[in-house]
Order: structure tokens, then C-alpha cells, then sequence
């Protein structure tokens, strides 16, 4: 979501701290998202009092506590929710929606689905870190199938789900996906969403050091990254790997890796990405086999997957608030009370 | 040569198939009867909630009006005239019957096919055998009657048919000495734009009116004289449309926008619609995904600087229980509105009940206190949803608003307030402080209630939710003692709501004396009628109806000891007995029904009379 | 799903049907649909006592009263959660999930997505009219835009709900589409879903003549009904209109109109179905425009969209607790009660 | 030379940081202690849900335990050894320290950085300035110590600094005079894959044992004579465990499989973790989407014949209310447990409370009565989760069963039973009748309870739902009579219980007198202490602990009657009181603590003392 701001004093990162000492676990990836969120908001420029972060519960709903901005950490799932009516009562207000994979996955499954079709204007982060970290470490719904946790002591049993395949799915207008240890491609993912108008839903890989550590290391470290992690860009061809060797090429709607070393094809034979087409994006969520255990499985892709423009539904409510008004006039008490049939007794 | 009889009061039910248009016939001998000055009441019995094919019991649908020169409370326990389209009709409201009734019924809804749909055996009459025996029964073929008065209308039977119940109402309008113009009226606007229904509706309500020249079985007409009402404006309401009212005046009174979020459920649905209709008033409509979705939006409104509002019934306010707990640690203005209907479960959507007391009271985790109020008729949902609206603004909480199904339904005339006489609700909304005094989301006033400090003000940034507060600041606080500070907290604000309600007053009867008939919600209209019935016999009765049941008028207890015994009718187990035994510790005695209908007149005085006789003993 | 059964006394339609007088409104498209379960139930040989039918609530969810079976008609939304349960309580009972698109898809929308993804093995039924019957016509989450209804009189602004996509976002092993006016393809629906092991999720457009008459008349009404109706075979190609005279086939992964009769394309040029396609399906998923509104909308497509394998949740369980048992052997009481650390006060 | 000083009871505290392993020292002491003979109870206190930061006030983690020659009631209110890893932990418990108790402090975890992170004012020192004065203060460099005589260890200091606990459990075995094979067995278990590191421990073990021959301050030791405890099989047991072994005794005792469907929430979680491990019992456990979501598998689960139990805290409670009205229509078999936590909406998570009495008794839509049995101890769960599966399955009802976290988390020696003394739990499965005769669902034997109709049962085939039932056939009726019959019929059901229940008889005290203790839940150590205290200054007391909140045991008003006074301690504002007073119409003294901690003894004493001063006014 976006919205102007007017006068113009330069903020830094550091007004947007509040005077809380943070309660995470040292090491968790929370702090670098909080950290970049709140440098992203100086840039911003839109000033604090205009600026309202909604979360539900878990660690990563913590998040409004540490944001010296308007704030409510409020029930579990039900973020968005309380978000929508936010948006409807006030329109002006930039609103970042805070939410977890189990909070905005699990319990908030429902209101995460219409949110996402209404297409409410404001930022939706969802930090995946694949585990319930709050409650100590049981398996979410996005937990790898044969998990074992707290809960699921002998493997857990779910087939996970796949946050971009049902953003998609629920013809989201904003879907895109970035991690907590690129810092450079958080905060430029942060901007992008909030750039958007409608209902930006941005996944973060979050690591949860303590009862989840390194979920995504094969994404996210040295070592693997290249080969693992696909950076989208928009009008560019897909390519990864070291010294970007790889790439995936489209035959028909059947995408193949391509070894660009090999030499037979080239840059030009490869998929450009266009985040405005969604049956490209419904094949580009579906890359989400894990390469660590997988050797041939795609890469995983980061960056802005989709995005379209498509109307906000506090500003159709808002014209058609406008448009009656203009049409039956401003209501009158006195009317409205007497009705049609009134008589009076004398 | 007809006669011309007068009553006091009639009680008239007309009932057919849903498709003839019986709600219509009795909303506009309604609006004829309010406007000849009658005090009335009126209560419409819709087929439940699936469409039943034509013909059959299920499929029945009646409208009620009980209406007087005297004042009415309640719309009559048993009907003086029932009109039955067909035989559905008649099996249906038989038993309901006066001794004598007059039956009107419409033979041609009697042929073995409608026989058959409303389960009557083979070669079985009611207009044939002795069933209606001891009943005054006008046969007509009403259906035939239409066609005829319709000849020359250029339309299939089929629509003509559907002006039967102008004929009907047309004979009514004749039995009762009334003029035509109204319902002309009535159905001019109505058929504005559909000409040759108008006029063949016309049509049949004249055929309907001059019946009386051709059918000799008519000898004598009705009058009943207006009714010693107050003088003022008055209209005829339902119940659901007043509180409609009542939200939306609050909202002009108060200066906050009106946001309704709600997730549609019967008998409460109707509120969503009617608002829907009225954003011209700036009202804001969310039908939300579900009553979870429906009150956490009206908590980020509210939150947002809206008067927050979300509606349901039992099933719904269950789901709702959560985000209530969350509101009460907000401390934000919230009205959550529960039309009863019968439970538990899904229970019995379509009928009343008002036994959802102890969950508006107890069902949330942890010591969480909320206002309750209750609405007690049909234009009382007005005042009782502007009350809501005040107190939760007022005192920053939510305020839990209970009606039900027959208060929804059910229709009276009412003496509307001009706006201008509505009293303001007042807001206080935080403002920054001077010279660098940081903001305390959690200061309060001597009543513990907090500022408003609604998002995008300047200087008031600060952070909300559902885990403890620290008193003052608002930060997440476990320390103990502050935890039961804070408790403490909550609960004397909601008790100081008392210190800004009027004194319980007598609703009708003596000061004190042997029995104290105290109510809420919808029996009103009944426990009025009863107490008088009883005082007529000379008991010292008197009766109490409570608006406000969290927290109740501080006087209440002072009233309750004045009083040799105390009867709480309830249309549930005993819920409000309950908490008057915990709050009063005195004996009550408790009529209950449970049967998804209101408390007749004449069971609740049976049962107060025998009480008495025991006291005289 | 489906459960095979022993032995076999022939059933008719009518041994399915109980002594309640059914109350759906007369000329309601459930009493098809009524009608067409009932013979497939005879047909597949199951005893009705190894058959249950759980609802939630609504019209369409007043099914189980009207079959002689075990039935639950049990509160609004939570059917596939009640249904979850049986089936992980007794994997041996052939259970029909019958729901409406305010049921499943409004209020039931997280256990639905939740339900499609841990695939447990029965047959969703979604009883699609795009509006709330039973309290009386509001609009649906499936309800087209701008809809005037009983809760919406100035028109609704929702974006709506895409079942086929949301259900393809959520992982699911089976899903069909079929309408209740076209009873031969409606029962051969029925008939694949429950041929399927695993949660088969079939929409039915229903039509309800009270409060939304007509809404899918496009698709099922003889006149336009070829033009607008896409009737999917496996391995057939995608042919349509008066005479077949259309086709559609696949440009990249941009689907295309094909007019056969211009005579340049025939029907091998054609796209050919593959119900194992997930990336066809997505984009056989998005055929979603009006036809009525929008002329060179695509056809809405009817019959299998895609069906795969993947083990069901209860299965997978069993599974555990044999492993597990066989692994620790059946548990002792005693020594559960008992623990490590017990001792004796003589 | 050191002296031996006998003791009758002890409370030791040990504290440090989440990662100095207190948990553990703890569970191994208390082995050591219960094997010893002691009767003991013990209670951890964990950092709230977030992890903080190392060596900071929020990061505290501590273990209490209370053990002694006599009966011990409660983990105890005020310690006589806290042992103190860091200053943070020195910090948070020295309010709760009794006068002249020692305290033994790690000095190397008192440096100017864990002083900041302790907050302590610069320069500020509390083993160098007067906050320790009155108490035995032993300061020891724990951490060198232990380096020290690990230093042949191929271990790096961080692996080696992991041994501290092991150095302090080494003191406090000789302190107390205890033996060390215990503790020796219990590393040998829990280390046998990792041998360097369980030498090392044990060498630091040894190293702890033998401090005294090296620190002089050791001056005396002491022992805590074996209490005289009932012969029998004990072990040691956590609320949450024995909770999990109760609803499997019920499984296997009733032969049906047990299902738990549930959604995590502290301080409830382990119940769930604990049952997964139990596959080989043929347990079903299912992680649901949410809490509705969990009921509602639970209640499938039931329907399909299994023993279906859900589980949560407050919050999810709140949002299982509209399924408990479903299973209360159904009426089947299934089992709600809500071990309670601060509230009201989220509140305080990790602390204890009683406050969801009210909704459990009252938290659903419509007349939905439910049974509710609530857990007074640790090792009492075990009786109350089997009670609670006996009642549903033998009443075919949903039954509510309470805990707390206090009980979740503490722990006490518990007699336990042999499977073969455990009774049997019966089950009514319903069977095709003879020679045509149809199948009633809803046909009832004497206590109103119906027989359990499983699908896939042949000729049994029936439709159960939400929607009001007909008599005995179950089929949707809407008639009034019916609702108002079946209605009084799942009431009198739910009442019936109570003939199923022993008769109430004094936990502890005299039958009759000045005053009853009355209590449920966690309160059981503190009124029981209470009780005897005021026994001993010569008062005539009684304490009455419920098991049963709904129905409540026949003759309790009996016992209220035999009193001058009752006093209900409660961890809520006063939520039992408001029940007693409905039912019993009896005036209740309140005790009420709402700090998410238990009430202590002393609290409590003193305030029934100033109770009964005014009882002899
Ligand atoms: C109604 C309700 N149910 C359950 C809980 C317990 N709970 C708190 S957070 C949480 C899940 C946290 O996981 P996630 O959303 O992934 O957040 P994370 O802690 O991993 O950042 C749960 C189950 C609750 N607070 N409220
Ligand atoms: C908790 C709850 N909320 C709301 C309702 C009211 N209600 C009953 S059915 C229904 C929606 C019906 O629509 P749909 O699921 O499409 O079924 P249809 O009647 O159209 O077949 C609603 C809102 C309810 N019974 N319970
Ligand atoms: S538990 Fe995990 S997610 Fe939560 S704060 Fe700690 S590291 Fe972060
Ligand atoms: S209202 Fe509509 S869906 Fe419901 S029964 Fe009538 S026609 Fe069918
Ligand atoms: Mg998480
Ligand atoms: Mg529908």
C-alpha cells in the first residue's frame, strides 16, 4: 500500500524504535526484518503517527511493540480482520499487517483467503519460519511433511502448504518472496509492497534459530545460495546459479533448467519474467521442491512473483458511500426516524 | 341490515400459503389500523427457515395483529378472527383459537390437493365434519371471488390469483368500519410503477369491501374506537428497524461514523440489510467472512476512530467470544448486538428465546466484564441500542446489546423523539500533551475511563493488545500485583457505568407490596399486562423491567426487599433468577417456558395467583 | 474416495432415500443433485451403513436428512473438521462432505483449504449458487461483483472467490467441476469423485430459483450453453460451441481461441487435456470470465480439471501408530503409569 | 568440623539463566528427594513465552521445590536456599526470600556486565553492598570452580561451564546428606550416548560433594527425615503428565481408542506432545488448523466410536463454545479440557489462574448444560481426566474437565495405581433391534442417557445435527412442547450425574463448625494448610474441595448448613462464590488473588483468622 505524506522531515531508522527491549531470542532473524522495516519506513518519509502495524500472535507479532508508530498485537489469526476494519474506518493510514506461518497460515487461514480477494491497500508480511516458535517448536503448516517436533514426535504427517500457490490462489494482487539474511533484497522487497497498491502479501524466510535453525540455509547461506535461490526480475530471463551459469527455459508451459555453460542455448532462448502474467506465476510458485534434498528440483524463487492492479475495497466502499450520498442526498435523522407512515395525535 | 359491534380489542391472525402474500395484507391493515388510532401489536409467524413447497404446514405463513382501544402490550395469546387461505392455514392456527371465533376461510384452498398437502386424511374435511364446530365459520371462495372481480383484466389466472388478499383485506377493512383510502394509498405507492396490478388489486379490495352487499352470512360489523394515546408523532415499528434507528442516531449524536461488520444469521440479518440501505447516513456495511472476521473488523473501526458495531445471534455471539476478551483489554468503544433466537446449537433459528443471558454475562475467558443491556419491545430497541452506543463511548468498552427474534419481528406503534431532542454522546478523544508530558494511552479519568487516542493523531503513537497492561503506559506487564490492579480496574469501570443510569423505577404497579413481577427483554408486553390483570384483582403487585443487567440500577436490591416474593418469567431456564439469587441472595420465584413462543397472558397469571394464594397462607 | 465393499444385494435410488419430506424450495437445483447422489450411491454397491454424510449448515447442507445413511448435519463451516475426525477414526466408512459456497468457502474457507491439503479420502460436494439461501439471499463469497442483494442493495463490492483456483492453491488431489442441470455428466462427476482416493472436491452449480435464479444459465441452458459450456476429456482436445466448431489451444502458455471452421487450425493443433497437468490446470482454473458480460471470454470449463496421487492424511496415521507400535511394541500400562523413576514405601 | 541439623521441611529455589540447565538440577534433586522419602511438590517458573536475552531479569528460569518429613501441600510460598547462578537471578527471587535464609551465589556470574543486564545502577553490587544482610550469604566462583575440575577434560570452556548445575546439585546432595548413586543414575541415563560429557558431569558432581572439605563456611549440614507416607508404588508426576495417563487409562479401561484433536496454546501444549509419544497406545493425536477446528475433530472422532478429546486454554476455549453446543445436541461422548492461564484475551499466558469457571459453565448460546470437573493437584489430574472420560462416556455428554497451569507445571510424589485396580468404564453401544422394530437414537434409559449409534453399525442408520430433535426419533422439531421437553430432558441428564458421584466428604477438618474452607482447583495445598494451621490454634474448620463444579455432589448443601462461615479462596475475582450463592443461597467470605501466582499460606491464614475474631464479636 502507499499513501503521500506532505511536509517533509527527514526521519531516521532510528525514530521508528520504541522503548522496549526487544524479547526475541538472540540471533533470531526477527531482528533483521524489524531493522529493516524500520529504515524502510525513514525512507518512507511517511511520518509516525500516520503509519499503524496490526499482528496476531507469535513471536513475529511481537513486532508492533518495537515500531514507534500506532500498533495492536491482537488475537491470534485474526490480524486481518482487524486490519480491514481499520482500512474502512480510515483510509489515509499507511497499515502494515504483521503475521506469522502459523497466525496467518494456520488459525488466520480463512481471513488470510478474503483478505487477499477484497484486496485491502496495505503491506502484509508473513514471517515463515516454519515452525510455531512462540508456543516452543511445534510443526506449522508450512513445515517440511515428516517434521518431527513437539508435537509431532514420530514425523509430522501434513502436506505443507505453499504460501504463493494459495496467495495466487486466492487472486492476490502483490505476491512476492524474500528472506531475512539479504538485507539488500528485504528492503528493496519492503518498498516494492508497500509501492503497491492493494493487499501486498510479502512471504519473509525467517530463521527461527531455536527450535528451527537453518530451515532455509540451503536459500539463504553462501555456500548453497546461487545454486538454490532464483532473484526475479522483472523483463529479465531467469538465471542462477555461480557466476549465473543456469537458467530455466519455458517449452510450452512445461519450464526446463538449462546449462547455459553447455553453450547450446543463451540468455535469449530463457523465460523472461513478467510479474504481470499469472499463468507464469502460477507455474513459478509451483518451484518449491527442496533442492537439499532434491538434486533436480528448481530453484526457489525470490522477488515480486505477481502483481496486477485491481480496485481496493475501502475505496469502492468509500464511492459507494460518495455515490448514494449523492443520490438520496445526506441522510436526514428526522426522516429517516418518522419513516414513511407517520401519524400524529393531537 | 347489518349491525355495528363494539370491541375494546380483536386479535386477527391471517394466515396462507407464503406465496399469498399474507405479510403484505397484514402490514397494511397495520398501517390502516395505526393510522385509525388503535394502540396495536403485531407478530409475524414466517415458515421456518426453508421455503416448504405450496400447500403444505410447513409452508404456512401468518401474520398477527392484536389492536384495541385500550392499550395493547402484547400481539394476544389466541386469535378473536382467523382468515385461512387454505387448509394448511386452518390446521396450523386451530388450536390457537378463541371460543366463538369467527373463522373466514377460503374454500377454494380446501380441495383434496391442498387436503392432501396439509396432511389430512383420506376423504377428511375440516369444512365438512365437526371441526369447526362451535365457531362462527364464513365460507367464501375467495379465489373464485377474485377471478371474477378480475374478468376484465388482461392477465393469466395465475397473477390474478395473487390479488386474493386484497380481497381479504378489502371484507376486513368493511368488518372493521374503516374508510379505503389508506390502503389505496398504500398500494399506489407500492405499484407506482406496475399500473394493472395496481388496478386490479384496487379491484379486488373494492370486490372485498361490497362482499357484505351479496353475502347475506354478513350481519354485523366492528368498531374499535382509538386508543387514549399520548399525543405526539407516532409510527409503526419492528424491532429490528428501531434498533437500526437507535445505531444510526447514536452515530449522528455522538459525531462518530457507523461501521457495521457482521456475518448474516437469522433473526439478525435484517439489521445488515437495513443498514446497508442507509450509507447516506455514512454508514459503513462488511458482510465479513464470519462472525470472528465480523467483530475484529468492527474492533480495527473503532479502533480506527468509528463507532464499532457487529450483530449476530447465539451461535455467532459464541464465535465472537475471543475478539470480546481482546476489546475488553482494548478499553475502545464496541457494541455487539445479539438477537436471540432459540438454542442451544443451531437449535431453533427461527424462534425466540432470550436465553443467551449468561453467555452476554460469563462466556469469555478470564475476569472479563462488559455492560449488558437488553432491549424490552419492538420501539424499545431504539433507546436500548442509543444506550449501547452511549455507554460504550462513553466509558471506552464494548456493550454487549441482547433483543431476540420476537422483539425483531414484532411490530408497535411508536412515539418517535424529534432528532433535535436526542441527547449528544459526547467523545473525549486523547490529545498530545504540552511541553513534552509523554501520552499515557492508560491514564483515566475518576470513572477509570480512558482517552480515545485514535491512529493518525500526532503524539499519541503507543501500542495496544490482548496481554496485560501496565497501568498508565499500556506496556505488556507481568508483574502481579499490577495484573490485579488492572482486573480490579476493568471490573469498577464497567460497575461505575451505574453511577450514569437512571434509578430503576416502577414500570407499572405498587411500590412494594406481595409480589414483585421483574423482567427483561421481551416479555415486557406480557409481565405489563399480567401485573395489571392482578391489581385489578386487588393484589398489591408491582412490575420491574430491567434495560440494564450489567450492572444492574444501584437500586435494584432496595426495590427487590420490598417485596413479599419476586417472579422472574423467562423465555429460557431461569437465567436472569440466577444471577439475581447471586447478586441479591433473596428467593425468586422463576416462570420459565421453553418453548420457542412468547409467555401467554393467562399461564403467567395463573402461575402468579397461585403464588399469592400460597401467600396467604 | 471409495471403499470396496462385500457382499452384494443389489440397491436402487430409492433404498437411499429416508421418510423426511425433503424442503428445498420446488424447482431448487438440490433436489437434482438429491436424485443423482442417491442412484451413484446404488450403483456403487456401498451398504448404507457404511456410508455418512456430514454438512455444515445452509440449504444445501439439509442433504444428510434426506439420505438413508449415517448423517451429520453439523454446524456452520466445520463439516470437513467433523469429517477430518471420522475419517481418522474409522477409515473404513465412505464419507460425502456436503457443503454450499457460504458454508465451505465463507465461514468454512480455513478448514477447506486446510482439509484440500492433508487430503483426507472423501468427496467434497460444494453446492455453488453464489448466494445464501437458507437466511435468505445475502450475497456469497462467489457471488460476481457488484451484485444486489438482500445485505448488498446498492450492489456487492467483494472480488469473488475462484473455487477451482483456490482449491488448486491449496494442494488439492482432485478437482471437478459440474452443474446440476446436466444430470448424465453430474452423476459421471459423482462417480469419478468418489472413484478418486483422497479429498475429491467437486463444485456443482446449483441454481436457486428463490433468491438467485438463473445465475448459471449461461453454462446450462441449451441456447448458449455449447458457446460457453468447455466439457474436459482426458486426452481429448479442447473443443466447444455449436457443431465443435471451437477450439482453443495453447500458445506458449497463453491459451487461444481457435475458430475450426476458418479452417486453418484443426483440432490436433488443439490444446489436449491432461488431468495430471497441474500448470494446465492453473491456467484452466482462470477460464473464469462472464461470458454472458464479456464475448470472448473463455468457456468455463466442466469435468476433471486435475486429479493426482498423494497419500491421505488418515492413512499416513494409521501408518504412524502400526510403525510406532510395531517399533515400541503395544504399550503396557503399567509401565506407562508407572515411569522411570517410581519407588516403593514398604 | 561440621554439625547436622535436622529439619522437618525445606523450600529450595534454585535460579540462573535459561541456559544453566536449573530445570534439570531440579528434576534430578527432586528424584533424588522423593527417592529419599520426602514428601515434596515443586514448581518451575520459566522465563514468560519469549526467550530473552542471556543474563537479563526476563531470562531468569527457576526451580522451586518444597520437601519434608511431613506431608508437603504446596511447593511453598517463601524459600530457605536459593541458590543464585547470575545476579538477574539473585535479583528476581530475592523478594521471596525468609528471613535468615541462605543464599548460595555464583560469584562469576556477578560481573559488571551481568549486573548491567541484571539493571542494576552502575558501581551497584549486591554481594558487596548491605541487600543480602540477615541471610547466610555462600558466595562461590562456580564457574572456575568447575573449569577447575573439569580442567582435564578435552571440553571447551562453554561445553565445560555446562557442568555448573551438576557442581551445585553436588553441594546441595551433601548439604542434605544424601547419597549420590541416585543422581549418578539418572546422568548415566540421560548421557549414556555422550560419555565424555557424562564424565564430566559427574566429575563436577563429585567436585560439589567435596566443596565442604575445602570451604570452611561449610559449617553444618542437614536431613530431612523419610515423611511417613502410605505404603505403595509412588513416582514422581507433573500436572500435564498425569492428565496424559488418565485419559489413557480411560481409553484402555472403556476400550475405545483415544483421539486427541487439538491446537497448541501454553500452557496446554505438552498435553499434546505428551500424548504423540503414546502412538504405541493406539492414540490418534491431530495438530488442527485451530481450536475450532480441533473440537470439531474430536467431536467426528466421537461420532466414528472413538474417545474423542480436545484440549486448549482459555482463549481457545472461548472459540470451542459453538462446537460444545453441537456435541451437547449430539449427545455423545467427548471430553473439553482447558487448563486455565491469566486472562481475560490473551493476558498472561504463562502465568496460573481459575478464571474460565464461569465459561465453562455458562460460555455457550441457548440452555446448554455440560458436566465440569476440575483437577486439584498434579498427580490429581490422573483421577479427574478419568472421571471426565467416565462421565461422557457412561452419560453420553461433553464434559468439561479444568486445570491450571500451576498444576500443569508442578509436580508432586504420586501414589499411582495398578492397571488391573483401575475400574472398568462401560460403553452403551445401541443395537439393530428384532423383528423390524425401528431404531429410536434419542430413546433414553432411566438417567435420560441414549444409546451410542456408531456408523457403520449395520441398521442403525440415523441423522444427528444442531437443529432441535423430536423425542426419540431425533428427527428436526420444531414443535414447542418438544423443544421446552428436550430441553428439561439434557438438563436433568446433565443432573442426573450427580447420582453417579460419591457423596462430598471433608478433604480435611471437622464436619462442622466455625468455618469451611470451600475450594476447587489449585487451591487444594494452600486450603489444606490452612485448614490444619487453624486446626491447630484450636478452631473448628473443615475443608471441602470440589471435584465436581457441575452437578455438584448431592449433599453439599448439607455440608455448607453445618457452618458458621464458608470462605472460597479462589486465583479469579471471586467465580465459585457467585455459583455457591446461586445455588445454595448461602453467604460466601471471598478470598481472591489475581496476580496469575497461587495464594500462599499465610495470606490465606491470616485472613480466615480476622474471619473467625469477627465470628466471636
Ligand atoms: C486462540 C489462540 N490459540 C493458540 C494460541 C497459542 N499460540 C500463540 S502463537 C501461536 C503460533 C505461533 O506461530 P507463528 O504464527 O508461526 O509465529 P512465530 O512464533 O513462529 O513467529 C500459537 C499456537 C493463542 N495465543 N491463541
Ligand atoms: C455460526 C453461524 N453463523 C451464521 C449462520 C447463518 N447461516 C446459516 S446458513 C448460512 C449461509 C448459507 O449459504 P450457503 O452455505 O451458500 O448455503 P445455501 O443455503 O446457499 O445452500 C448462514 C450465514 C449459522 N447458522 N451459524
Ligand atoms: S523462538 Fe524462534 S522465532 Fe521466536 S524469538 Fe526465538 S528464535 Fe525467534
Ligand atoms: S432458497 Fe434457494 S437454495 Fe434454498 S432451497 Fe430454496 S431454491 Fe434451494
Ligand atoms: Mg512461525
Ligand atoms: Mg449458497
Amino acid at each position: 500500500m502507499s499513501v503521500a505524506t506532505t511536509d517533509h522531515t527527514p526521519l531516521k531508522a532510528k525514530d521508528f524504535a520504541t522503548d522496549q527491549d526487544v524479547r526475541w531470542c538472540p540471533g533470531c532473524g526477527d531482528y533483521s526484518i524489524l531493522k529493516q522495516v524500520q529504515t524502510v519506513l525513514a525512507d518512507l518519509g511517511k511520518k509516525p503517527h500516520e503509519t499503524v502495524f496490526i499482528s496476531g500472535i507469535g513471536c513475529s507479532s511481537r513486532f508492533p511493540y518495537y515500531v514507534e508508530t500506532y500498533g495492536m498485537h491482537s488475537i491470534h489469526g485474526r490480524a486481518p480482520a482487524v486490519a480491514s476494519g481499520l482500512r474502512m474506518a480510515n483510509p489515509d493510514l499507511g497499515v502494515w499487517l504483521i503475521t506469522g506461518d502459523g497466525d496467518g497460515l494456520s488459525i488466520g487461514g480463512n481471513h488470510f483467503i478474503h483478505l487477499l480477494r477484497r484486496n485491502f491497500d496495505l503491506n502484509m508480511l508473513l514471517f515463515n519460519n516454519q515452525i510455531y516458535g512462540l508456543t516452543k517448536g511445534q510443526y506449522s503448516p508450512t513445515s517440511e511433511e515428516n517434521k518431527r517436533t513437539a508435537s509431532t514426535p514420530f514425523g509430522s504427517l501434513d502436506h505443507p502448504v505453499n504460501p504463493i500457490a494459495l496467495a495466487l490462489g486466492s487472486d492476490a494482487t502483490f505476491v512476492a518472496r524474500t528472506m531475512d539474511r539479504d538485507v539488500k533484497h528485504l528492503r528493496e522487497m519492503l518498498q516494492r509492497s508497500d509501492a503497491h497498491r492493494g493487499t501486498s502479501f510479502l512471504e519473509i524466510y525467517q530463521n527461527c534459530n531455536i527450535f528451527n535453525d537453518g530451515a532455509f540455509f540451503t536459500f539463504t547461506e553462501k555456500a548453497t545460495k546461487s545454486d538454490t535461490a532464483l532473484f526475479l526480475e522483472n523483463g529479465q530471463p531467469l538465471i542462477f546459479g555461480k557466476d549465473a551459469n543456469k537458467g530455466i527455459r519455458l517449452d510450452g508451459c512445461k519450464p526446463v533448467l538449462v546449462d547455459l555453460a553447455a553453450g547450446e542455448l543463451t540468455k535469449d532462448d530463457l523465460w523472461i519474467h513478467d510479474e504481470s502474467d499469472l499463468y507464469k506465476a502460477q507455474i513459478l510458485a509451483r518451484f518449491f521442491d527442496d533442492p537439499a534434498t532434491n538434486p533436480n528440483a528448481f530453484p526457489r524463487p525470490f522477488g515480486v512473483i505477481y502483481q496486477t492492479e485491481r480496485p481496493c475495497y475501502e475505496d469502492v466502499l468509500s464511492a459507494q458511500v460518495h455515490a448514494v450520498t449523492e443520490q438520496l442526498g445526506e441522510g436526514d435523522l428526522d426522516e429517516l426516524i418518522a419513516g414513511r407512515n407517520a401519524w400524529e395525535i393531537k | 341490515m347489518t349491525q355495528t359491534v363494539e370491541k375494546t380489542d380483536v386479535v386477527i391472525k391471517i394466515a396462507g400459503d407464503s406465496g399469498d402474500g399474507m405479510q403484505l395484507t397484514g402490514s397494511f391493515f397495520t398501517g390502516d389500523t395505526a393510522l385509525s388510532g388503535n394502540d396495536l401489536a403485531t407478530f409475524p409467524d414466517f415458515p421456518a427457515e426453508i421455503r416448504a413447497p405450496v400447500g403444505t404446514v410447513a409452508g404456512v405463513s401468518g401474520f398477527q395483529i392484536h389492536f384495541g382501544s385500550r392499550m395493547i402490550h402484547t400481539p394476544g395469546d389466541a386469535f378473536d378472527v382467523l382468515v385461512a387461505m387454505n387448509a394448511a392455514a386452518l390446521k396450523v392456527n386451530l388450536p390457537l383459537l378463541k371460543k366463538g371465533a369467527a373463522i373466514i376461510v377460503n374454500e377454494d384452498g380446501f380441495d383434496s390437493k391442498n387436503l392432501r398437502l396439509a396432511k389430512y386424511e383420506d376423504g377428511e374435511n375440516p369444512l365438512e365434519d365437526n371441526t369447526l364446530e362451535g365457531f362462527e365459520v364464513i365460507k367464501l371462495p375467495i379465489t373464485k371471488l377474485t377471478r371474477e372481480a378480475l374478468k376484465d383484466f388482461d392477465l393469466g389466472n395465475k397473477e390474478k390469483d395473487r390479488s386474493k388478499n386484497m380481497l381479504v383485506l378489502g371484507y376486513l377493512l368493511w368488518r372493521y368500519n374503516r374508510p379505503l383510502e389508506v390502503v389505496e394509498k398504500f398500494l399506489t405507492t407500492k405499484f407506482k410503477n406496475k399500473p394493472t396490478i395496481l388496478e386490479a388489486n384496487k379491484m379486488a379490495l373494492y370486490a372485498g369491501y361490497h362482499l357484505a352487499d351479496t353475502v347475506e352470512e354478513f350481519t354485523s360489523r366492528y368498531v374499535v374506537k382509538p386508543a387514549r394515546l399520548e399525543k405526539g408523532k407516532y409510527r409503526n415499528i419492528m424491532g429490528n428497524d428501531a434498533l437500526i434507528l437507535g445505531l444510526i442516531a447514536a452515530s449522528r449524536k455522538s459525531g462518530l461514523p457507523l461501521f457495521y461488520g457482521s456475518y448474516p444469521i437469522t433473526p439478525a440479518s435484517n439489521i445488515l440489510h437495513g443498514l446497508a440501505k442507509h450509507k447516506n447516513f455514512g454508514v459503513k456495511t462488511f458482510q465479513a467472512e464470519d462472525e470472528i472476521a465480523a467483530i475484529c473488523s468492527a474492533i480495527g473501526a473503532s479502533y480506527g476512530g468509528h463507532l464499532g458495531v457487529t450483530g449476530t445471534s447465539g451461535p455467532g455471539l459464541a464465535l465472537k467470544a475471543e475478539a470480546m476478551g481482546l476489546a475488553v483489554m482494548l478499553e475502545i468503544p464496541l457494541v455487539i448486538i445479539d438477537v436471540q433466537r432459540g438454542g442451544p446449537s443451531t437449535g431453533l433459528p427461527t424462534k425466540t428465546e432470550q436465553s443467551d443471558l449468561l453467555q452476554a454475562l460469563y462466556g469469555r475467558n478470564g475476569e472479563c466484564p462488559m455492560p449488558v443491556v437488553a432491549a424490552s419491545s419492538p420501539s424499545d430497541c431504539f433507546e436500548a441500542a442509543f444506550e449501547a452506543c452511549r455507554i460504550a463511548v462513553q466509558h471506552m468498552t464494548p456493550v454487549i446489546l441482547l433483543s431476540d427474534g420476537y422483539i425483531a419481528n414484532g411490530s408497535e406503534p411508536w412515539k418517535f423523539p424529534k432528532a433535535a431532542d436526542i441527547p449528544a454522546i459526547e467523545v473525549q478523544f486523547a490529545k498530545a500533551k504540552e511541553n513534552g508530558v509523554p501520552f499515557m494511552p492508560y491514564e483515566r479519568d475518576e470513572n477509570r475511563v480512558r482517552k480515545w487516542a485514535i491512529p493518525g493523531t500526532e503524539g499519541l503513537m503507543h501500542r495496544v493488545g490482548g496481554l496485560e497492561k501496565e497501568d498508565l503506559t499500556g506496556n505488556v506487564s507481568y508483574n502481579p500485583a499490577n495484573h490485579q490492579h488492572m482486573v480490579k480496574t476493568r471490573e469498577t469501570k464497567v460497575e461505575k457505568v451505574a453511577d450514569f443510569i437512571p434509578e430503576q423505577t416502577m414500570d407499572t404497579g405498587s411500590e412494594s407490596g406481595e409480589l414483585l413481577v421483574l423482567g427483561w427483554g421481551s416479555t415486557f408486553g406480557v409481565c405489563q399486562s399480567v401485573t395489571k390483570l392482578l391489581e385489578q384483582e386487588g393484589h398489591k403487585v408491582g412490575h420491574v423491567h430491567l434495560r440494564h443487567l450489567r450492572p444492574f440500577p444501584k437500586n435494584l436490591g432496595t426495590i427487590l426487599r420490598r417485596f413479599d416474593k419476586i417472579l422472574i418469567p423467562e423465555i429460557n431456564n431461569g437465567q436472569l433468577c440466577k444471577v439475581i439469587r447471586d447478586h441479591f441472595l433473596v428467593e425468586v420465584e422463576q416462570y420459565n417456558k421453553i418453548q420457542g413462543v412468547p409467555i401467554t397472558k393467562y399461564e403467567l397469571f395463573d402461575f402468579a395467583k397461585k403464588l399469592m394464594v400460597n401467600n396467604e397462607r
